[in-house]
């Protein structure tokens, strides 16, 4: 789990770089390497691994438009990602999608750029599973702001009443955009919607890898056994803005320092090494090794060919 | 597969479109066990238009899933079905309730497949019913058909008789893309409303394809081009019928899918008859009428009197009987519409 | 209530009868002097006489495809929503909306034939009443099929976070077409679903007026003291089929007989009696004036002048 | 209350889009209590695009109201508040994301007046942003200008500079009806976009309205009439500019409005000019081009060459800047195509 997290974070500290080139001085989205939105997760790495950690390349994840840290925790190929984000050939779709349409069948990942759009294809994969009588769980990640959209409501009831081998999982980082979770959403915790559905709810506080693993691990051996499906709240932290240029004015004064002093990658460190579950020179090799597979994917990725434009008229049909 | 012998040559056994559909539907449950049906009221009922009739008993409640109302939820359960190679049939039960799940529509299922730079397909169907003339008022009337056709990535059928139904519908099974299947109230053939008499046709037992994107000379003529779809087909094949007593030749073109469009039958047609009539019971503006006189202007074809198109005017439906038959494309209107373009 | 419940069911048996007009013996819908669809209520009216004893014409409701009781309850004006289900000239609306779009502005009444599209709707005019600091509450009445739809989670949500003076009714008939509420439901019970946004939820078995008029009562005097909304859902009974010409054979044998013996108006009528808070003789000169105002009404509606064919290109815009 | 002087006699102080819009919804604000707006992140953050900047701190929460993620809800919720007599204002986001709540827009909002017969008015402006070309993908980039236009019962607006954005918005707001009010993303004027320089002009302080329905001649000229829209005006106005030099004198139509929409300026400069060409950034079929080219071809103008359109394909947008450059119209694009027209 720590190794993921380091790597998405370094991940995405590179891209952030990477977005930044040919916006500066004057901040223009549509110009530099990565043009258009750029939503990052840093922060929310725990919510991606503790879950992940308990899924197969067959169990299926939808994602959000901040998709990086659940990719990588999902074990989607990183340099064609990469080349996807940064628009090349040689991406995922050919740099039809970006970063917000990441789709890596072979470890079963997708996400998109509707919120909560995601519901339907995890619950609708789980039940494909469920008529071919294979095994493989479906969780679909959502924002905490997400949990107000039609599509959550009508996905979790057709899922508890077929009993789908589904678990939703909310990262709850207290925003969406600039809106605060308490003047979006009627209840504090969203776990209690559970019971709108009758199927189990736990919250998570405390954006901890530890205990996000162990809730995952329980709602997803209840889907893989057929106890059908769980709903999971996450607390977690949007260390970034909503995107790359937002000013994030609408925040409370110290509150992005505060978060910062808590992020969830150095606590797990010291934890690690507090409970001697790694040495200090394992995480130094790992964070070694991170840079190394960072490095091979953003040089892939910047060295990979433009499509011709031309290939912008291709696989609307297949 | 190809297109099976000539209607003339068919097995006789007259089908309505329903029984069609859901024969269709059967025979492509039985030949592969990814496909698999879901919507309200498809199982224990049939589904209100008579689709699924029978499947529940063939096939069980594992295949044949009747739904809560929750439309977004189970078209996006769909097309994530789909995406790990189940091949999905959805009835949205009227297209008017697109509205409620339309972004699961064009946005994910239609784009699936280019996001995913040809990956991950959506070979999914959704079946849904149009037209009004009985009085449903203005949420259960519509035809919508441009509003589907206008937005890329789902291709787009609409059968006018139960032999296109069974083939069409076949075929956009076995389509790796999402077919949006419309079918005519006017034409289905449920007991409880009114059935043109020319979408009961006689239609073969075994399985067949009627190509996606092929229109069909319904009737061939040589003074005028008329271009309907669905419901229209038949009131210009009644038109023409009477036109024919006064001399005019009318070709009828059944478009019989918008996404693709079959052009070239159409300015083939038009570059012969030198005349264009479009009829139409969607609305009037941004549709179908229009996109198929521009088609035949940017060709540049010479024609011998403007174009026309009889569609239905940009207002809701009015549920009184007198307003709607007015607002209604009819075979009367189309022959007067014709007539008049033959005094121009 | 009663004289407004016995109104109801005596109006939906003329109805039902000239319905019937020109489409026997072959059923087609497009025929006879009432073409289109048509939903009964009958069985149902408890809910909405319980519910508008509590309302003025200020407060503001929002019904379904199953309207006419509600409409009565709430006072729509009789002869012009009939002439309108009849498509007359002389209709509420001029012929343009039939019986599922009655709108009666006078006593703030609106339904429609779109699942859950209510729920926005009332929720708005509670919002309105807010804004303006006027009095008036808002009810939209859905049925338990609804529930599972989108509309009805964001608009609850909605009204919760802002406290709106909102009422949802749920009707809850068992039934959803042919689809019955386990089936459709992953909860036995929708009130459950209030914990969802944090309000009070309420559940009235037995099709009981004297009950629902006592929940209904509670939740519009919270919801006029800016208690905000609360979710009642009541066990109703679908006498007819679900429009006429179902044939139901989706319903279980002796459902139906089970239903029609429990048949809410004499067991009112019944008490009444037995309480003595009326008199057999109140019930017969109830029952005869019921009789009186829907002869009138239906002699209006039937001799009221057809809309001219051009009308239909009116009113599109205003 | 009449359009306002002309163009070159307007006080001088530039805006963008984004600033006259907000300047317009903060007088009407002033003017009538009953105006208020709702949307996702319109309050704190001023809108995604800068529509209600300022208007939080001008008239408090109750009236410039954050929403959740819930446009079904929130905008339904406008049709009820403006059913009763408010005048709702309510932003969707990126238009791409109206199939979330089209039902809410399209059956509820544009028929409300319908089905009450008059009775019930639903005075609501629904802003929404609206074009790509800034790599935002295939949910983020679209116009879908044909969708709402083939709808009826809303008015459908498109801005293509501050001074029309103003005086549109002011008489939005003011309409009985539902306006649909689409702004494009390259006219917007946000810092961390791209703006055409031709769409941040002068406007007038105090209010004033463009009536919906009326097009501009934003160019007159004799040879060729080019109708854009939003963004393709100032494609448009940029290829007539290149154009002027090799002696073609290109007259540009901005519509201005789809619903109501001006054939009558659009035909009566193809009937001085002889050749049309049509600039959309909205899918090819089924929508604004084609309907605006059946319209010249209806009115049986004979025309110098035939009518010709340039518009998006019919694809999803994808993402990497080569592939959506090849997709979108531009000036460069257009000049060619005109040039072509010439030579036929
Ligand atoms: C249907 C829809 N509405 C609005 C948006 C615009 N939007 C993108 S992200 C976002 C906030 C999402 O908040 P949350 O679900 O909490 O996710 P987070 O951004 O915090 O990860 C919004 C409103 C959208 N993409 N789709
Ligand atoms: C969005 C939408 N989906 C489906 C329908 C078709 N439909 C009309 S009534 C109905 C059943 C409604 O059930 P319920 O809400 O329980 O109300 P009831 O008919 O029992 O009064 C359905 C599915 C519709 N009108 N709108
Ligand atoms: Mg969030
Ligand atoms: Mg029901």
């Amino acid at each position: 789990m720590y190794s993921r997290m380091v790597l998405s974070r370094g991940y995405e500290e590179r891209l952030a770089a990477a977005y930044m080139e040919g916006k500066t001085p004057l901040f223009n989205m549509a110009n530099g390497p990565l043009p258009g939105e750029m939503h990052l997760s840093n922060g929310q790495e725990p919510c991606a691994v503790g879950v992940c950690a308990h899924l197969g390349a067959d169990d299926v994840i939808t994602a959000t438009h901040r998709p990086h840290h659940i990719a990588i925790a999902k074990g989607v190929d990183l340099q064609a990602m990469t080349a996807e984000i940064f628009g090349k050939k040689a991406g995922l779709s050919g740099g039809r999608g970006g970063h917000m349409h990441i789709f890596d069948p072979k470890v079963n990942f997708a996400c998109s750029g509707i919120i909560a759009q995601g519901m339907g294809p995890a619950a609708g994969a789980a039940l494909a599973r469920k008529l071919r009588g294979e095994p493989g769980v479906a969780v679909a990640f959502i924002g905490e702001g997400a949990a107000n959209q039609g599509a959550f409501h009508e996905v979790m009831n057709i899922a508890a009443l077929w009993k789908l081998p589904f678990v939703c999982v909310i990262e709850d980082n207290a925003w969406g955009v600039s809106v605060a979770k308490s003047q979006s959403t009627a209840v504090a915790r969203n776990d209690v919607r559970a019971a709108a559905y009758g199927i189990p709810g736990v919250y998570v506080p405390g954006n901890d890898p530890y205990a996000i693993y162990a809730a995952a691990g329980e709602a997803i051996a209840r889907a893989r056994a057929g106890g059908g499906p769980t709903l999971i709240e996450i607390e977690t932290w949007r260390l970034a803005g909503h995107f790359m240029g937002d000013v994030e004015g609408y925040r409370p004064a110290g509150e992005k320092e505060a978060l910062f002093a808590r992020d969830p990658i150095p606590a797990m460190r010291q934890r690690m090494i507090a409970e001697k579950t790694a040495t200090a020179e394992d995480v130094v090799a790992l964070e070694a090794e991170a840079k190394a597979t960072l490095d091979e994917v953003f040089n892939f990725a910047r060295a990979a060919a433009e499509p011709q434009p031309e290939e912008a008229l291709e696989k609307v049909f297949v | 597969m190809a297109e099976p012998a000539r209607r003339d040559n068919r097995r006789k056994r007259k089908l309505t479109i329903a029984k069609a559909i859901s024969e269709a539907i059967a025979q492509e449950m039985e030949r592969d066990s990814g496909v698999f049906v879901m919507g309200e009221d498809i199982a224990k009922l049939g589904g209100v238009f008579g689709n699924t009739q029978g499947l529940l008993d063939k096939f069980g409640p594992e295949r044949v899933r009747d739904t809560p109302i929750s439309e977004t939820g189970f078209i996006s359960m769909a097309v994530g079905a789909a995406a790990v190679g189940m091949r999905p049939l959805v009835e949205l039960m009227f297209v008017d309730f697109f509205g409620v799940c339309m972004d699961a529509i064009y946005n994910l299922a239609a784009k699936q497949a280019y996001f995913s730079g040809g990956h991950v397909k959506c070979p999914m169907v959704l079946m849904t019913s149009v037209g009004g003339g009985y009085s449903d008022a203005g949420q259960h009337s519509q035809c919508l058909y441009g509003t589907f056709a206008h937005l890329p990535g789902m291709k787009v059928v609409i059968p006018s008789n139960a032999y296109d139904a069974k083939g069409l519908m076949t075929a956009a099974i076995r389509d790796d893309n999402p077919v949006i299947f419309m079918m005519h109230k006017n034409l289905q053939g449920m007991g409880w409303l009114g059935t043109a008499p020319g979408a009961i046709v006689d239609v073969p037992e075994d399985a067949y394809e009627v190509p996606l994107g092929k229109a069909d000379i319904a009737r061939p003529g040589k003074d005028i081009t008329v271009v309907g779809l669905g419901a229209t087909v038949h009131q210009a094949l009644d038109a023409a019928e009477t036109l024919a007593k006064d001399g005019i030749e009318a070709e009828v073109i059944d478009l019989r899918s918008l996404v693709p469009l079959d052009r070239e039958a159409v300015l083939k047609s038009v570059r012969k008859t030198g005349r264009l009539l479009v009829v139409d019971d969607d609305y009037h503006s941004f549709g179908v009428s229009g996109e198929i006189i521009a088609t035949v202007a940017e060709a540049g074809i010479t024609l011998k009197s403007p174009p026309k198109r009889l569609a239905y005017p940009d207002i809701p439906i009015p549920f009184a009987r007198p307003m709607e038959q007015f607002a209604l494309p009819n075979a009367g209107k189309v022959a007067t519409l014709i007539r008049q373009m033959f005094q121009e």
